[in-house]
């Protein structure tokens, strides 16, 4: 069974079909990519599986499950979770309370339990703590966890937001545009850290405009255009097929429809 | 008896109209609660009060002179509470600077003027007309008539006036407004002034139709603004219409039908339902937000 | 006629503009291409002053402009096309075209000039009275481009003229770029339709990750590998 | 300075500091505990037992404001439902103090709820106005229906507060009691900010989208902020009942919502003891120019407006707004 599934997946803002009948799957451990020039629907596409928006038609299923219409804390809560195409790390807090932060499902300690036995839920706090510590410890972040999230560097902050999102021990980590912004070193960290996250058996889902960065990290890519998809394949046969050249060059002749 | 709370309801809204024009048209360019609206037009309206009551002067030249420092008032503080928080700052923040000088304002008027309620002279005549037989007030048909001549006059000038057009232009977008060549700084200064000078025309036609004018009619003035704003749809000026029309209306129905002492109670409440039914308003658009 | 030189421009900690320098002569057209995200509408905005550059010299007609604020920089003869169109959608079509002679006040011209792009837009003479927001796509971004014109521009910055019609539109669109072109006004043309870009322009530029990889006859890019590459990654 | 909802939990600072930070507590402590031995003058006691509301007050606010970043201008209104609740049960039935602050609190913590419903649907701007309108419409009521508040008049002789033995009735026997509802709100939110709700809270003031894709039911959390906040401001109007002994309506004027934002805004929102700081800034300043009663709140309109414009995070705080 695939980990997740849409079918027939539609939504439309006014007269714009933003994302216009998208069925695809991804299995448990792929990486998979998504392309597409600006505004062919990937980030519609990304809002609509978590929760964000609501599709008009389709089902999105998680696991054989159906979460479509689900409230997003509780698509996150189940296992899927994602990072945002402008950097949205929690920024006057510390690195590791971001992290923290990321774990507030993982950390059970209901309301009751903080003020009446207190040092119980501490306990529990403090387990979390350390487990935090591990993850920020993946991405070579935990000699700066005490810093204030926003003192990092660009390139940091971001792949701290991607820890955040891996802090919720997700089985489906979606990565909206992780290279906007970044230096081309900054890229090669990135893609090293993913493959190490899927080789830590998550599955990973990624939209990138950069195209060096995506053929070299994805296994598998899908390519929307105009908020359809338009096709798949891996990415040998993506930068060798015509027609997505012509999406991404344009038509050179004078095409009179 | 109906016939007459009807005719003051209406008067009443198109003052109300007036004052909400000027607040509505802050909050379409720059999503500002401006707190300090109601206290510049208690302001203005207590210096023509003193210009009228104490220098005797011509009442024309007492209203003009009043709304001009009305409105550089309203200029000023947008100058100095507002415009360095304008750039990439919390709306959160400007809302409370804007409450620091609703305050500034409020007790430096108090300061001067005392919170007393005092009696403001007539501008019309004290005579009555009868309309299908119910007296009504002459002051009432002319600040009706006044209140309505300047709403339309300003309309007029947003619709055909260069400056005015450009004034919608920026409440709608304002890096393309400077693209188009529109000075986004003198406009917005602008706005401010015109909402201080309607505001205190409204001022000071509110407290002529009742003689009567005190401080506390500021913070009053400022919740009326927001209401009747919200229940058009902020930013619209057909809202700003129709807003200030309904909260007219609906105060005088309640005050004579059921207890003056409900009425701003009543306000508040109309205020919270349309907030949480239709916070858009009943003309207004929604905004579509992006991820 | 515009000289950038070395501009560096940031959002907040992204460094997006790294040491861009271009130049473009009076009546040139020239098309700026490059990938999502490279920075081509940041260069636009830093040209127009609606963005600061952190570093660097924008001169116009010898003139610095770098940091100028955007509505004295149309004075100076520069018109901003701004991408998604950002026609002011509650005006009428005529409102639109009157604000983007806001610059001028030489009334009898403006209204002449109003008239002569309902001549080559007929389709915004026909909808002159309605609120702009009512258009469609392909309608807005004529109208939009007849309102940077309004301003009589030395200089037109068009950024993705384009994006989201449908091809004919597009035929259509570049059809009237090329025109203005013929009408002596220097072009910059930002254009994720880089084949048809590259077929009506000059001279391009290249843009990845913030900076200007190459400049050179637009005829030699069609044929050039190097931007196919800089679209679909190395192979 | 720069401090987090999470270092609360600190764990891995040096033993001397550990020390260091233990004798400065035990000192601060002894110091506020025996303020009554050294001051003797009870009109100074009395501005301490004001502080004292105010801190309830705004560390109450503070947990709204400058942790889940609601801008809440209605906070007066809960204090009166305190104020009244506990005039009302003490005065018409019979009610001693304890049960009547317990209910004072929980009534302002329903109300505070019901109040809260609204932000999941309604915009920050927008909210905030509500809140002003709930504080107004409150205090308008609690003035005409003069039946059940006694109109503009209040509640008047409301009975001394005894705790068991203990009979409430110097300045001093107000300090003390005073303190120990502070050490209470004190304790109890800290609890809570340590947890992982108070750093639920802190995502959604930092980035309400975010937070909830980190899986947090940001609009329950939000009620919850505003209603656990809203139950210290009955609290501490409880408290103002039995200790002015008179309750009116013009106690709980917007002025004095605004007053508490300032005074949290000034301290720097967001650290736990920080609005003490605004608490005794503000109360100090007013005080000193208490001879020119009238300026007051011109005042406050200034520094309101200063404090925004130079230093949007408080004078001591760090987490400045973000949109």
């Amino acid at each position: 069974m695939a980990l997740l599934e849409t079918r027939q997946l539609l939504k439309h803002f006014g007269g714009i079909m933003a994302v216009n009948d998208i069925s695809l799957t991804i299995g448990e451990g792929e990486i998979v990519g998504m392309i597409g020039p600006n505004g062919s629907g990937k980030s519609t596409f990304v809002n609509l599986l978590t929760g964000l928006y609501t599709p008009d038609k389709g089902q999105t299923l998680f696991r054989g499950q159906d979460i479509t219409g689900m409230q997003t804390h509780r698509i996150t809560s189940i296992g899927i979770s994602r990072t945002f195409q402008n950097l949205r790390v929690f920024q006057n807090v510390s690195v590791l309370t971001n992290i923290l932060i990321g774990r507030h499902c993982q950390i059970d300690n209901p309301l009751w339990k903080i003020f009446l036995r207190p040092l119980a839920a501490r306990k529990t706090e403090k387990e979390g703590r350390e487990k935090a510590i591990n993850f920020l410890k993946l991405a070579n972040l935990a000699d700066r966890m005490d810093e204030m999230a926003k003192n990092l560097p660009y390139g940091e902050q971001r792949l701290l937001e991607i820890c955040r999102a891996l802090a919720s021990e997700p089985a489906l980590l979606l990565l909206d545009e992780p290279c906007a912004g970044m230096n081309p070193v900054e890229m090669d960290t990135l893609a090293e850290f993913v493959r190490k996250i899927k080789a830590a058996g998550t599955t990973v889902f990624i939209i990138e405009h950069n195209m060096r960065f995506i053929m070299s990290v994805a296994e598998r890519i899908i390519v929307l255009n105009m908020g359809k998809k338009f096709m798949e394949g891996n990415p040998k046969e993506i930068q060798a097929d015509s027609g997505v050249q012509r999406i991404y060059l344009g038509e050179e002749e004078e095409n009179p429809c | 008896m109906l016939i007459e709370v009807l005719i003051v309801g209406v008067m009443v809204g198109a003052i109300y109209s007036l004052v909400t024009i000027g607040y509505s048209m802050v909050y379409g360019i720059l999503k500002l609660m401006n707190f300090a609206h109601g206290d510049v037009y208690i302001f203005g309206a207590l210096l023509c009060y003193t210009l009228l009551a104490q220098f005797h002067l011509n009442a024309i030249l007492a209203v003009v002179l009043a709304a001009v420092a009305g409105g550089l008032l309203a200029s000023l503080v947008e100058f100095i509470a507002y415009r360095r928080l304008r750039a990439a700052q919390h709306r959160m923040i400007s809302m409370i600077t804007a409450l620091g000088a609703a305050y500034v304002i409020q007790n430096s008027s108090e300061l001067k003027w005392g919170n007393q309620v005092q009696s403001f002279p007539s501008l019309f005549p004290a005579d009555h007309i009868v309309i299908m037989g119910s007296q009504v007030s002459v002051t009432h048909i002319f600040t009706l008539i006044i209140a309505v001549v300047v709403i339309v006059a300003f309309n007029l000038f947003l619709k055909y006036h260069k400056a005015g057009k450009a004034i919608l232009c920026v409440s709608e977008d304002i890096p393309t407004s400077s693209l188009m060549g529109i000075p986004i700084n003198k406009t917005i200064s602008v706005v401010y002034f015109l909402g201080g000078v309607f505001g205190v025309l409204g001022g000071v036609l509110y407290s002529a139709s009742y003689n009567a004018i005190s401080i506390s009619m500021g913070f009053r003035g400022t919740i009326i603004a927001f209401t009747a704003a919200v229940i058009g749809g902020i930013g619209s000026m057909g809202g700003a219409l129709i807003g200030g029309m309904i909260l007219g209306l609906s105060e005088n129905l309640i005050s004579v039908y059921v207890s003056s002492s409900y009425k701003d109670p009543i306000t508040f409440l109309i205020l919270i339902g349309i907030l949480l039914i239709r916070p858009t308003g009943i003309l207004g658009r929604t905004e579509a937000g992006k991820v | 006629m515009l000289k950038v030189d070395g501009i560096y421009t940031q959002y907040g900690k992204i460094k997006v503009l790294n040491n861009v320098s271009f130049e473009i002569s009076a009546g040139e057209i020239i098309a700026l291409i490059g990938a999502n995200g490279a920075g081509k509408s940041t260069f636009l905005k830093t040209v127009s002053g609606l963005i600061r550059p952190t570093q660097g010299r924008v001169t116009f007609m010898d003139r610095d402009i770098q940091g100028v604020a955007p509505e004295k920089i149309v004075s100076a003869g520069i018109a901003h096309v701004p991408e998604g169109r950002h026609v002011f959608a509650r005006q009428t079509v005529q409102t639109n075209l009157e604000i983007g002679a806001f610059i001028r006040s030489d009334a009898a011209e403006i209204k002449k000039d109003i008239e002569r792009y309902y001549d080559i837009f007929p389709i915004l003479g026909e909808r002159r009275n309605q609120p702009a927001g009512t258009l469609s796509g392909g309608e807005q971004q004529m109208l939009a481009i007849a309102r940077g014109l309004m301003a009589r521009p030395r200089l037109l910055l068009l950024d993705e003229p384009s994006m989201g019609l449908a091809p004919f539109l597009v035929n259509e669109i570049f059809r009237i770029v090329g025109q203005l072109h013929e009408q002596g006004i220097a072009i910059v043309l930002v254009e994720q339709n880089v084949k048809k870009a590259l077929k009506i322009t000059q001279r391009a530029y290249v843009m990845e990750l913030g900076q200007i990889l190459y400049h050179g006859k637009s005829s030699d890019l069609i044929e050039d590998d190097r931007v196919r590459k800089s679209y679909l990654g190395e192979t | 300075m720069e401090k987090d909802a999470g270092s609360l939990i600190q764990n891995n600072s040096s033993k001397s500091a550990v020390v260091r930070r233990i004798l400065i507590t035990g000192i601060c402590a002894a110091a506020i505990l025996g303020l009554p031995l050294v001051v003797q003058n009870t009109y100074y006691i009395g501005i301490a037992n004001f502080m004292i509301i105010y801190t309830i007050l705004c560390m109450g606010l503070n947990l709204i404001l400058g942790y889940t970043g609601l801008l809440s201008l209605g906070h007066a209104a809960f204090y009166g439902i305190g104020g009244y609740v506990t005039a009302i049960l003490m005065t018409r039935h019979g009610f001693s103090f304890l049960p009547a602050l317990l209910i004072s609190g929980i009534l302002a913590m329903i109300f505070g709820m019901i109040l809260g419903i609204p932000t999941r649907k309604v915009r920050g701007d927008y909210f905030c106005l509500l809140t002003i309108a709930f504080g107004e419409i409150f205090r308008l009521v609690a003035q005409a229906w003069i039946p059940f508040t006694g109109g503009a008049m209040g509640i008047v002789a409301i009975p001394i507060p005894k705790i068991f033995n203990w009979v409430i009735r110097s300045e001093v026997d107000f300090y003390y009691l005073g303190l120990i509802l502070v050490g209470f709100t004190w304790l109890s939110l800290t609890l809570l900010i340590g947890s992982r709700f108070g750093r639920a809270f802190v995502a959604i003031r930092e980035d309400d989208l975010a937070a909830s894709v980190m899986g947090i039911n940001t609009p329950m959390y939000k009620i919850l902020a505003f209603s656990i906040g809203s139950f210290y401001a009955g609290l501490a109007g409880s408290y103002l009942a039995v200790y002015q002994t008179t309750i009116t309506p013009s106690s709980f004027r917007l002025e004095e919502s605004c007053l508490m934002i300032i005074m949290v805004i000034v301290g720097g929102m967001g650290g736990m003891l920080a609005p003490i700081s605004g608490v005794i800034i503000m109360t100090l300043a007013t005080e000193a120019f208490r001879s020119l009663a009238e300026y007051r709140m011109l005042i406050i309109g200034v520094i309101m407006v200063v404090v925004l414009l130079f230093r949007p995070q408080g004078l001591f705080g760090t987490a400045a707004f973000k949109d």
